[in-house]
């Protein structure tokens, strides 16, 4: 059976021992492909605050899970998801998928973070130098990335 | 058998309605998640204000995405929400 | 100036040090893109031996580097290769690209280990149970991903 | 000035040649990388006959990719490989 692991929270993450598991945990593995999503700094931002939706969310990133892990026959992935108040430069969101070759785990990647970003229920709200807070709009590209795959 | 359903409230939408969630009393003809706000809306006005705000919203149940069609039943867990913008 | 940062040699390497020093050293960066090719196992495989072309290795890298902050925008990259003997299971490469958006670091990461696959002087010897040493031979499918760029 | 030109042999063709460089001399007329191998296989039974061995070659001249109609020159590094399988 192919790792699936899905750990949605508040803790700080490591990606080096997470993709160590994954590829002790994980047979015939070839190439791990990732993505790593950090608060991007610019236009006085301080922070985004990350709410979801507990119980759905780990719900749809599995089901993502088990859905790439067939479509690209990955012998596992991984998929770490923070929450909760994130200042400039820290990480949000951890991708990491194993298979027996490189185009299947890097499919598998960006398979996971395009539809993650629109199918998952978090909501992030950016938090400004001069005091506003924002809730993020959708964008309609990151839509049209979901809708592709 | 309770005939109450749990609507859930996120994000813009959450602070709008000033709370994260109702429990709502099911009455006997409502068989849709629309039905189910629409109702509600007639007396509430922060509902009603909340979900003519700005945007578009999705709806969840039994976290599930869905929509206002979907039938709702007693016991049901009813979420709505702006467009999700994770990652 | 993206960092651009080219490692040859036979030393094992910190996946998470490396993705640490790359969000450190470069701005704007809202994701990181990265693939780890791994010594994989099935077939009575024990072991592959690394030859390379010391010098040239490292221009080509850093030529395709160059190519890929400039084609994606990135605003970091780091490839790592490792060459001499490396067991099942041992990393042997890893591409770590950074951008302001995913799509950009994704790309960045596949063109990077697509054009490196038979672009860059390394050759890849296969050691079997049974004492059989093979050289690989170049797969077509690779020629055509990283004509595909 | 010497008019010594190096040639590197990488992988399954070092093999097949037992040593992994030569330092050939130019003659006057020899011009392009083709031409160079061309003289010494005549002198050089183990170069022709891993020159003529399976599979394809692929050649570089001073650590750029580039082919036999390449022109060659005094102090040159040229080098003489099968296709790349790095990764």
């Amino acid at each position: 059976m192919p790792l699936i692991r899905i750990v949605v929270g508040e803790s700080a993450f490591d990606m080096g021992k997470e993709t160590a598991r994954l590829l002790t945990e994980s047979d015939g593995v070839g190439g791990v492909g990732s993505f790593l999503g950090v608060v991007r700094g610019g236009n006085g931002l301080v922070a985004l605050t990350l709410e979801h939706y507990p119980g759905m969310c780990e719900d749809v990133l599995t089901a993502l899970a088990q859905e790439a892990v067939a479509r690209f026959s990955l012998a596992g992935c991984i998929v770490i998801h923070r929450v909760g108040r994130l200042v400039v430069g820290e990480p949000i969101v951890l991708v990491l998928t194993a298979a027996a070759h490189r185009a299947a785990a890097l499919n598998g990647t960006r398979f996971l973070i395009d539809r993650l970003k629109t199918g998952a229920p978090f909501w992030k709200m950016e938090e400004f130098a001069d005091g506003r807070r924002v809730w993020v709009e959708s964008r309609a590209e990151d839509e049209v990335a979901a809708a592709n795959w | 058998m309770s005939a109450d359903v749990t609507v859930l409230y996120f994000a813009a939408l959450r602070e709008r309605m000033g709370r994260s969630r109702d429990i709502l009393t099911l009455s006997e003809n409502t068989r849709t998640v629309g039905a189910l706000l629409m109702e509600r809306r007639k007396v509430d006005p922060t509902l009603d204000a909340a979900l003519s705000g700005p945007g578009t919203l999705r709806v969840a149940v039994n976290r599930q995405l869905s929509d206002l069609s979907a039938p709702v039943q007693a016991g049901d867990e009813v979420a709505v929400f702006p467009p999700m913008t994770g990652g």
